[in-house]
């Protein structure tokens, strides 16, 4: 029964990520979220499956599309709604946004709207651990597009150099914003030119969530083997537009064919009906995710009723 | 004459400079999507093809050396970023290249590379899209900088960044692309190196960068009903910054208050600020006053946003101050509220 | 007291801060090599090992990055550059991520990072290891800015930075490496955000920066010789700046000349000026001058390098009109050359 | 007889540049030449065997480490004391120095002394022969350690992605000032890495111009046959000190054995022997280098007595 707990925990994760998403999309029009948002939607298997596989002591770090990942780490939604709401019961009082969600309870440490960024901080992250001998992995999590920044081949050369525990997770969806992959790298495969740093890779396409979290378990094993850095590449479809809440296939920069080829297996669907196959009933199920839903309602509801912070709070904060 | 928004003129420009000379060429993360950069790249791809009009990888710094390469070998590059945030990827080029590689070559070089990037604002834009940073940019000599108002400037200024044999660093505030105004169809440069008395007036100068100038136009409506005559000036071009119509003007009304779209430590308003104040020595009755974002990151949440801001109100208050004025009723004013125009998400 | 180096006070104040905090480490290029960093790393390594002083590769960017998650996760990291010209390279992390974090997270992190790097100047640094740009970093809330000038500073305010909670960048002149003075042997911290009055006077106020402090110094010693009494006043921490003491002392004296050892455009000369000529315009007797680098690059050969900079002479000079003094005699004086201490190469 | 002018061409090059660093040694502590020098002295095949394979139309980018490659394509000493000792006869009248060697007359487009930053000046250059369908190639020459910058990796990408005429040259000499490769680069082997970016490669590690010349010709045709960039990874010896004349064995961050090692086949005097054993005469060679050593006395004559520039000349050259 162990099997089908850890099937279910992913559902509530991923499902918790799309009805949180939804949710954003269904009120993101009456202007209350005034915060531009990257949605997750299609990605979740990643966001799940990889941190579903970390333990209290891992840290976190990420992009501006990153509800996915603070969802599954945290499984909080009030002050991940607070935030988007912008009120005082934000993580950040409001100071942050959708791009800039942040937990350091949860160690989730770090999360930027500048591309390739973070990496370098979550190097710092690993750098930390093993300098002060402590347990845990820093997980990084970035886009295809952050390949192309300098940041990334930095950062890249001194986590192998030293060792580091760090666990590099590579969102790709083939686009950054409508720019398509092919326009943009040279290089066929990533991992190939990754392993040459020394660095233990792995590669996924599925949109399974159990399969990217027996991936990360295998990562994480790797790791602590061998002690060098790894490299996770993992693809995904991105359903909606880059930013914001709607989908865009009538730009034609790329085709709603695809979207349906990928739709199929979407990772929600999939785990659910995975459930429904193991022996969970549509009843089981449904219990679960109607809590979800209370949750998350709860927590609009707390938001919306949430007081905005102090016009003062404008300049606090700025130095310790 | 015909109106047309800013951000049309800043098309136009671009089109009609390179129907002009092949050598220029537009290049940056998303000049040929849909959105063709907030609509200021609309049919560069189609008129002119992807060899003079392309994407780029996400690799700013590399992307601006490519463009003095380029520029030092006789094309003339314009390369596009969608906001200024992402141009401090860039700085070392910028300053350690850039800025510097006409004179280590002892003159023999030109650098005619045009930056464009956009000042974010609003909607939660948030301390990592919003950044102006002009001052940073006009401290490194070598360097032009220009913030155009106005859609006649946009166009105008740009034309003049393309032609000049320098690089030019233009920065282009996202609220002013809905902004309209009559430009002329011909390709008409305006020189670098003048500001514009954007109105004129004998009571106290507010000298204003690119979006403060809406605000201190603003003002100088509002006030004006009750007496006050305010001349505003835009210096356009902050380097090298030429101010002599500055000087004149706060010689004449001698009060100032400088309204930068920027920080004010160490910002383009001290810079203003410390000149007015020593060329204006004996003609100034008070103070010049500087006004300019609250000493913070950029917040994300409205209530806080609005307190980073400052606008028509903060001048007309400061303004009152100064001039020992009863507080004026604004109740029955409008002011700007971007909750009209700019509803994000970016 | 016993005299050290401003070079020696660095390396004890670094020394002493590490044996009383384990979490402290030190990285960056050349650390470690023979040289240590014009000897200001000296016996770093070979007391706290490798582990808590070690080189990177060139990767400026990244390895600031790094310093702040390594900041945020409870260590203290120092991050050394030879040249505040490599500092460019991060200046992404620096605007985007190191000085905003903090408030990002709602202040539930701190940032405690001292950056320290070194102005370059003279034997032909040339335009690429000559940069101070200190108001680039002023001008980013969230960072604190420092430039010691004295050894007692360079001990006492190093200190202060490594025990701060926030980010600072720590920028020490390549000539002050030489300059002798009375330190205290025990780690005593000299405050952040207080400025130095480096020497009394009552006819004219001079705030300098950084090297530029010795010229004002030599420029007040000859002038006192002519009875003119000159104040010396050194900023220190120029953000966030605390002016108290520098208004105080322009109310006094009533006349000032502000010497930033950098370019005067948008420098953090023009925010001195322009508080100054806010705060103490009733007072002042004259207009607050402005003395700085040539706006141009740095030229490498030296006839040009020492119109580039400007020295005691300058300050005199600029004295001596301001106060409608008599041309002195100069041909006696000494002043500061350095042919005899930096015949370069590095 | 085609062979054996190539090989005494190639001597004259190794000869010039090893002269007139030697020169500069000789009179550096008069201190008249007021500028850090990091001289090429060790690495002469690299530079003369290189740039004598490049034309008329190609152009080259490098380092604070110029004077090889400058000499080497321009044979000119005039100008280069000149700049050397600041004066008014410079390529750039002193403002340059030994940092920013330049003659566009030569096509020697620009070097800098940040690390990496020419070599995105280099794609630019490479760039604008593809725009203007113009002929030839892009040398671009660093160092080391510039595969360590963030630049580098950005512009192999961008290089490659629009098949650029370029060819990187990588001037190894395993130190960064005094620090070891193997302390900074977590990869064994770049080559490898480069190529699956789409780049042509190709590594030598000898000392002999010829060898180099040769593998830069190859290098040529491969980028004609199939368009894609080239990468050179050569090894050499530093000799002396990172920056100013003197040895440094000393401080013992590298042994002098391994000097003497690469001593035996310094390129100097390897090519010096080959032109004895095809058949040049000691006293032919004399000449030759005789030659070269007037053209040098001369050049460090015209400089001490050139001018100095006016001294308003700071302020000019700024903007166009
Ligand atoms: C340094 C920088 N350059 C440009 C941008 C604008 N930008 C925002 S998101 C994005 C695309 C990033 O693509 P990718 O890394 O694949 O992430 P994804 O959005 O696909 O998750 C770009 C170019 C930015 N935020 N930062
Ligand atoms: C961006 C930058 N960081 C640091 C330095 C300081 N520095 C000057 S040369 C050098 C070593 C470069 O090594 P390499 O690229 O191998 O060239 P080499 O000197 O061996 O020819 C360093 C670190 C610099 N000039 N630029
Ligand atoms: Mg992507
Ligand atoms: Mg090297």
């Amino acid at each position: 029964m162990d099997k089908s707990k850890l099937s279910l925990e992913l559902y509530k994760k991923v499902y918790l990520i799309r009805k949180s998403e939804e949710t954003i999309i269904k009120y993101y029009m009456d202007d209350d979220m005034k915060t531009p948002v990257h949605l997750s939607v299609g990605e979740e298997a990643i966001a799940a499956g990889v941190c579903h596989a970390t333990g209290k002591d891992d840290q976190i770090y990420g992009t501006y599309r990153n509800h996915g990942i603070y969802l599954a780490r945290t499984g909080e939604t009030d002050n991940f709604f607070g935030e988007l709401y912008g009120k005082k019961t934000g993580m950040a009082k409001g100071k942050a946004g959708s791009m800039h969600m942040f937990c350091p309870e949860c160690n989730f440490l770090g999360t930027s709207a500048i591309v390739a960024t973070c990496i370098p901080l979550g190097l710092g992250g690993a750098f930390a651990k093993k300098y002060k001998k402590e347990k845990g992995l820093s997980f990084v999590f970035f886009g295809d597009g952050a390949l192309e920044e300098g940041a990334f081949w930095e950062s890249l050369n001194f986590a192998c150099l030293h060792k580091l525990p760090i666990i590099f997770v590579c969102e790709d969806n083939g686009l950054a914003i409508h720019s398509h992959i092919k326009d943009r790298q040279s290089f066929k495969s990533i991992t190939d030119i990754v392993s040459k740093f020394g660095c233990n890779v792995f590669k996924e396409k599925s949109t399974d969530p159990e399969v990217i979290h027996n991936l990360t378990l295998e990562a994480i094993k790797k790791q602590k083997e061998n002690g060098k850095p790894c490299f996770m590449h993992l693809k995904y479809y991105r359903y909606l537009e880059h930013v914001g809440i709607n989908q865009d296939f009538k730009f034609g920069y790329r085709s709603e064919d695809e979207f349906k080829k990928w739709l199929k297996v979407d990772p929600v669907n999939l785990q659910r009906k995975k459930l429904l196959k193991i022996g969970f009933s549509e009843k089981e199920i449904k219990k679960v995710e109607t809590e979800i839903d209370k949750q998350i309602d709860k927590s609009v509801e707390l938001a919306e009723k949430a007081p905005f912070p102090d016009c003062e709070e404008v300049l606090t904060d700025v130095y310790s | 004459m015909r109106k047309i928004t800013f951000q049309e003129a800043l098309n136009e420009a671009m089109i009609q400079e390179m129907e002009r000379d092949k050598n220029i060429f537009v290049y940056g993360l998303d000049v040929t999507d849909h959105k063709r950069i907030f609509g200021s790249c609309k049919n560069i791809l189609e008129k002119f093809g992807k060899d003079r009009c392309f994407i780029t990888p996400l690799s700013e710094d590399a992307m601006t050396g490519m463009g003095l390469g380029a520029a030092i070998n006789g094309l003339r590059p314009i390369h596009i970023h969608q906001r200024v945030d992402f141009l401090v990827l860039a700085m070392n080029q910028l300053t350690n290249m850039v800025s510097i590689h006409r004179y280590m070559s002892g003159g023999k070089v030109k650098v005619p590379l045009v930056i464009r990037a956009i000042v974010g604002r609003g909607w939660g834009q948030s301390s990592q899209h919003s950044k102006s940073m002009h001052s940073i940019f006009a401290h490194i000599p070598g360097l032009k900088v220009v913030l155009p108002t106005t859609p006649s400037d946009a166009k105008g200024l740009l034309i003049s960044a393309i032609r000049d044999d320098n690089p030019v660093i233009f920065l282009e505030h996202r609220w002013l692309y809905f902004t309209e105004g009559e430009v002329p169809e011909e390709p008409t440069p305006i020189p670098l190196e003048e500001p514009n008395i954007l109105q004129s007036g004998d009571d106290i100068t507010i000298v204003a960068t690119s979006w403060m100038n809406v605000e201190a136009l603003k003002a100088a409506e509002v006030l004006a009903k009750r007496g006050v005559s305010i001349e505003v000036v835009d210096p356009r071009t902050i380097a090298p910054l030429n101010d002599k119509l500055i000087i004149d003007s706060v010689n004449k009304t001698g009060h100032c208050i400088v309204a930068d779209n920027d920080w004010i430590h160490c910002g383009f308003g001290a810079e203003l600020a410390a000149r007015i104040s020593e060329k204006c020595f004996n003609d100034l009755k008070s103070p010049v006053n500087r006004i300019g974002f609250a000493q913070a990151p950029c917040p994300t949440t409205r209530p806080l946003e609005n307190e980073f801001y400052p606008n028509a109100v903060n001048i007309i208050r400061e303004i009152e101050k100064k001039l020992e004025l009863e507080t004026t009723d604004l109740s029955r004013e409008e002011f700007y509220s971007w909750e009209k125009r700019f509803k994000g998400p970016f």
